[in-house]
């Protein structure tokens, strides 16, 4: 249904200059600059840069509200807000940077942007149907923005029943309403990204010379197609639990309230791997172009991708140890969640041998990409930690989650974000950012993030549990530690959005590329123009083909 | 074998793709993707029919036995017929026999409505026998079993949400036939019946699991 | 807040085997993870370092076989963490199967408060005390949503549901007084809804039920119930609604709005909590407060009785919350 | 109302003939086997008979899905993408009742 509309509708194209009249103004972004083109486009390159203005607003939302958790928490007695307050601050926290920022995060932005110029075609398959998930996108962050400014939610993120249905007075309806709208956003994207890396490569562009970023976004697509539904189902249902007391999640009819929880993490331990897995496809293009080396394992990272993806929808039970599911699923759930280590020990030790003997600069997107294997692999072991049954009923709910999930998801994502952000820059925008700048920024992030949540590694092992507006006198130091350590986060956030707007007027022009890195994306201007590829582009020999190649290159690839 | 086309029809290259024939299977590709969607959003439901099911036996089966068995049963019917029509007319718009093609098309919207017809008398019959558990000012015939609510609600749930695909299926159907009767149309849009066939059918398949698991497994 | 936590601590206070095991565990895991991270930070740095573009370095290949040293970095870790599965499920299914002859305390979480049932009878709210040296087994169960009955000294938790009980066992060694929380996040006071779990000899357990424990805890119970369900924030001195103040209210005579002029007994007091309007007003008051009926359970309406009961002179009121 | 098909030329109604056979013998099929079901469902001859519904329906679905909508001609792709979402809710189905099969 949503494929027909596009498929025969692109027939007639608006006409465009002759290629070989390409000069400055035909690149993407100055081909041309009415309101309407922008609104109206269906390039994917412009959808990105529209994605990427959305999802920076709800970054500085969730910031903002996550500031506001972090200031309660200075003092243990609650005396800075309301309990209210500071329930509603980390609903929105968890709302908006979950659904309105991590998961479309690196895939609707630079997977949008660059798996057409990574495969070589001219844009996605369904180009309306991108701009489509953009305004559906827009759509339920409407909604959920309507909830804020009425009053703001307070059920938590994870909005459990039967709070959400049927205890909590604030406006849950229009935030569930807003994050079901959301969810068929990623749906589209999703199927765009899998039916373009399918169909849409440049002949001679096989599988396995396809860059990790691509393999990496083909896994992540397949879990938005397969993990998404069940949540629009869930949350339905919960908002006709609400709406209408239709009692399957409520007890006083018999429904189970469990059942939310399953049906909620079928979808949400995934989404963890839709919040990652870009992250590492990001890394995997980095670190080679840093060490000016060949990806080591390539086949090995590709696989993975696929393998994370997989063994992701075997282990949601494990948010629900000591939730009432019974002591058999506990059991399988725990020992498939440690089969994760399997496909992430390939990916941090692949980079690792990477940079063995490679030849490294490094600057700012290569910092954030050490910065993120560093953070990914304690978040990752953390991980195992409340995989492991006994561990989990001791720190199940306290902030040693709240610090492992964010070690994965700002320590990951977020610094793969800004490492990707500003690898490819010069490509989005045609101008180089101010180095300096960029590296005092990467320091001072990896610095601020590690002292915020480190801490509450601690703190959780103490039996600080999460979500609590007032705590324990005993607990304030490490509070205030992770509150100074935000304060130098926040920092470190808003410096690059100071010289990357900056760099729009005033950065220096880019080159097509500024790295000396390898891949199609490279071969054409910076910003690329608005059919992508002047010429067809020649697809290279092997994937990653960098002047420095371990001797397994030879083994692997002929 | 039967996808062969006839000649003068065909699809009509759009600028991004290369070859009509890359065009075809991104659509084809495309609409599957999405059916894959459309089976998990209906399996979650039927997921949580099962867990009602074996958390209470007595109070679905007394829900169940109050569904309209041969209302449903007839609607199967109706949509197996408008699956045959709409195998039909892709079949017609492959020879390139465009007004039987939009007859077909026809006939397929028209069975659409009177599964929807007999959809809604459906809810008029529960309605009058108090099977409306979540209206709150009317009574629940069952209220002495309060599970059988959740089996109940849920039934509204799958159906409305199935109708709803339906019903958008229905409009999109009409609105293509209005294009498709256009001269020329089968060869620039031919493969857009096929990937609506596709649609059409799996609205059918799905169908074909809810009558049995909401009507006949639990009486 | 609790004289027990210091005011920095790094590790908390185990108190029984099952806690202790869990830490040994978690030290055992961190060990493994420093095994399996820190060469690869070194290595990082090393690197980075040793690779620095310009630096003189060998960076001929290293023919390393890659198929076999990915086979091994996949399976070395994995088959390690599994170790700790097994030793993990194994602290955990102990934890899950409470020996017969264990002590059951019923555990009730509500919106925002804990309340056990002592096998004897006596009920303490948002406290708990315990005896060491003995099973205890806790039925836990919710009255509205989801709530976790969390003891940190004990390394345990498990949910409160509403439909259905959970289970909870533990067989503490040491005495002490430490937090209890509710872990499952809850609505507005989650973080309020929870106190002290004392650890306790036998005989001292004993000595409170009798004594400490079940009288006076009573009355304590009461006024804490008496201030959750919000008849503190009318009907104490000094509160803007000004409803009447219930101080020595017990045993004396009421004067209706009607006329008649009734005593304050225990009937009377349950009838006009859980129907407070129409021919039981009090002369000269107005028809503001709401009806409790199904709001407040028999047991708690009893308890709320008692302590109305002791609160006999204005000035007593502090004294009755302040009783130990 | 003049019968369409009588305008037809020889050739065009064996083409007919031809194109609408696999159809029209599906359609037949799909409704015989919803017959049994109904029959089943209506009757309720033993206990276990929801065994026997369920076999049914598993096959009027991969009827029509290999048959009505062309799995078996489509390229392995296809099928594989036919297939999966099956695979998932099997997962689905599954992981959860190992919960509510044990409790």
């Amino acid at each position: 249904m949503s494929a027909s509309g596009s498929v025969g509708g692109t027939a007639r194209r608006e006409p465009h200059a002759p290629e070989a009249t390409l000069g400055r103004k035909a690149d993407y972004l100055h081909a041309d600059s009415t309101l309407r083109s922008w609104f109206l486009t269906t390039d994917h390159k412009r959808i990105a840069i529209l994605y990427l203005a959305s999802i920076t607003g709800f970054f500085v939302i969730g910031a903002v509200a996550a500031g506001v958790v972090r200031l309660a928490l200075i003092v243990p007695n609650g005396a800075i807000m309301t309990n209210d307050t500071y329930n509603k601050a980390f609903t929105i926290h968890g709302v908006v940077m979950v659904w309105f920022f991590l998961i479309p995060s690196i895939p609707a932005t630079f997977g949008n942007f660059l798996i057409p110029l990574m495969i070589g075609a001219k844009d996605l398959a369904f180009p309306k149907l991108n701009l489509t998930s953009w305004y559906v996108f827009m759509a339920g962050a409407f909604f959920t923005l309507v909830s804020l400014v009425l009053g703001g939610v307070d059920t938590g993120w994870t909005f459990y029943a039967p709070l959400s249905t049927a205890f909590s007075n604030t406006w849950v309806l229009p935030a569930l309403i807003g994050v079901t709208i959301v969810g068929f956003s990623s749906i589209l994207t999703g199927l765009n990204f899998v039916v373009t890396i399918h169909t849409m490569r440049a002949p001679g562009m096989t599988w396995f010379k396809l860059p990790i970023f691509v393999w990496a976004h083909y896994a992540t697509s397949l879990i938005f197609l397969l993990a998404t539904p069940v949540i629009t189902t869930a949350l339905i249902l919960l908002i006709m639990e609400r709406g209408f007391h239709i009692g399957v999640f409520d007890p006083a009819y018999g429904g189970d309230p469990v059942l939310f929880q399953h049906l909620f993490w079928f979808y949400s331990h995934p989404a963890v791997y839709i919040m990652v897995l870009p992250g590492m496809g990001v890394i995997s293009e980095i670190v080679p172009a840093f060490a000016q080396k060949k990806l080591f394992g390539y086949r090995f990272v590709a696989y993975a991708s696929i393998g994370l993806a997989s063994v992701t929808f075997f282990v949601w039970g494990h948010h629900m140890f000591v939730n009432g599911q019974s002591d058999l699923a506990s059991l399988v759930f725990s020992a498939l969640s440690f089969a994760v280590a399997v496909p992430s020990a390939v990916k941090v030790y692949n980079w690792t041998a990477t940079i063995h003997k490679g030849s490294l600069r490094l600057d700012t997107p290569m910092l954030y990409a050490m910065g993120y294997i560093g953070l990914f692999v304690l978040g990752g072991l953390t991980g195992l930690y409340l995989a492991t049954l006994a561990i989990n009923q001791h720190i199940h709910a306290t902030y040693f989650v709240v610090a492992h999930f964010h070690y994965i998801m700002v320590g990951g994502t977020v610094l793969a974000f800004l490492g990707g952000l500003h690898f490819w820059w010069p490509k989005f925008t045609g101008r180089m950012y101010s180095e300096p700048w960029g590296r005092v920024s990467a320091m001072l992030i990896f610095i601020g993030f590690n002292v915020t949540f480190f801490p509450q590694f601690i703190l959780g092992y103490l039996g600080m549990p999460r979500r609590y507006a007032t705590y324990p006198v005993e607990f304030q130091l490490l509070n205030v530690l992770s509150s100074a350590g935000a304060t130098i986060l926040a920092a470190g956030y808003i410096f690059p959005m100071l010289y990357l707007v900056y760099s729009l007027w005033f950065g220096r022009k880019a080159p097509a590329n500024p790295w000396n890195a390898k891949g199609l994306e490279w071969e054409t201007g910076s910003p690329p123009p608005k059919h992508n590829f002047l010429s067809p582009p020649a697809v290279p020999r092997i994937p990653y083909d960098y002047p420095i190649q371990a001797q397994e290159a030879q083994d692997q690839h002929g | 074998m039967s996808k062969e086309l006839a000649d003068g029809v065909g699809v009509a290259r759009a600028g991004h793709f290369e070859t009509v024939a890359q065009q075809r299977a991104a659509a084809t590709l495309g609409i599957w993707a999405w059916l894959i969607t459309e089976l998990l959003l209906f399996s979650a439901l039927f997921l949580v029919a099962l867990i009602v099911r074996i958390q209470h036996p007595e109070a679905t089966v007394a829900a169940a036995k109050h569904l309209k068995f041969w209302i449903g049963a007839t609607n199967t019917v109706v949509l197996i017929c408008s699956s045959l029509t709409m195998s039909m007319a892709i079949e017609f718009s492959r020879i390139g026999w465009q007004r039987a093609m939009v007859r077909a098309m026809l006939a397929t919207a028209a069975l659409g409505g009177l599964f929807l017809v007999l959809k809604g008398y459906e809810y008029y019959a529960d309605w009058d026998e108090h099977m409306m558990p979540f209206l709150g000012s009317r009574p629940f015939a069952l209220a002495e079993t309060p599970p059988a609510r959740l089996f109940v609600n849920l039934y509204y749930v799958a159906t409305i949400l199935h109708a709803v695909h339906l019903f958008t299926g229905i409009a999109l159907l009409l609105g293509m036939t209005w294009m498709a009767a256009k001269a020329g149309f089968l060869s620039r849009h031919q493969n857009w019946i096929e990937v609506y066939g596709l649609y059409w059918h799996f609205i059918d398949l799905v169908w074909i699991l809810a009558f049995p698991i909401l009507y006949v497994v639990n009486r | 807040m609790t004289p027990n936590h210091a005011a920095l601590e790094l590790w908390p206070a185990a108190v029984s085997g099952t806690a202790t095991e869990t830490d040994l565990l978690i030290l055992a895991f961190t060990v493994l993870t420093l095994l399996l991270t820190v060469p690869v930070f070194v290595a990082i740095t090393y690197f980075a370092l040793r690779y620095r573009e310009g630096s003189e370095a060998d960076r001929s290949p290293s023919g390393i076989r890659s198929n076999l040293i990915e086979i091994s970095w996949m399976l070395i870790p994995f088959l390690l963490t599994l170790i700790f599965f097994v030793w993990g499920a194994r602290v955990f299914i102990a934890s899950k199967n409470a020996p017969p002859d264990a002590m059951v305390i019923e555990a009730i979480g509500r919106q925002w408060m804990w309340k056990f049932q002592h096998p004897t009878g006596q009920a303490e709210i948002n406290d708990l005390h315990v005896p060491i040296g003995q099973p205890i087994r806790l039925r836990i169960i919710s009255q509205d949503v989801i709530h976790a009955l969390y003891l940190p000294a004990l390394r345990l938790q498990v949910a409160a549901l509403p439909d259905r009980y959970t289970d909870l066992w533990f067989k503490a060694d040491k005495i002490g007084t430490y937090h209890l929380y509710c872990s499952e996040y809850c609505g507005t006071d989650h973080s309020v809804m929870g106190g002290e779990i004392s650890f306790m000899n036998p005989g001292d357990y004993q000595d409170w039920l009798t004594h400490s424990g079940a009288q006076q805890g009573k009355v304590a119970a009461g006024r804490t119930l008496y201030e959750a369900y919000g008849c503190a924030g009318c009907h104490d001195p000094g509160s803007s609604v000004k409803a009447p103040s219930l101080a020595g209210l017990y045993g004396s005579p009421v004067k209706l709005a009607d006329g008649r002029t009734v005593t304050a007994d225990d009937a009377w007091l349950r009838e006009k909590i859980l129907n407070p309007n129409g021919d039981r007003l009090a002369e000269g008051y107005k028809q503001v407060m709401p009806s409790f009926a199904g709001r407040i359970p028999e047991g708690e309406l009893g308890t709320i009785i008692d302590f109305l009961k002791s609160y006999t002179a204005p000035a007593s009121g502090k004294a009755a919350q302040a009783t130990p | 109302m003049r019968n369409p098909l009588a305008a037809l030329s020889a050739d065009d109604r064996a083409l007919l003939r031809r194109r609408l056979r696999t159809p029209v013998l599906t359609f037949l099929e799909l409704l015989a086997l919803l017959a049994v079901n109904v029959t089943l469902g209506a009757t309720l001859p033993f206990a276990q008979v929801w065994i026997v519904e369920l076999l049914v329906v598993a096959v009027m679905v991969a009827l029509i899905l290999l048959v009505s909508m062309e799995v078996i001609h489509e390229p392995p792709l296809i099928r594989l993408f036919s297939g999966i979402g099956f695979f998932w809710v099997a997962i689905m189905f599954g992981m959860t009742l190992t919960d509510y099969l044990a409790r």
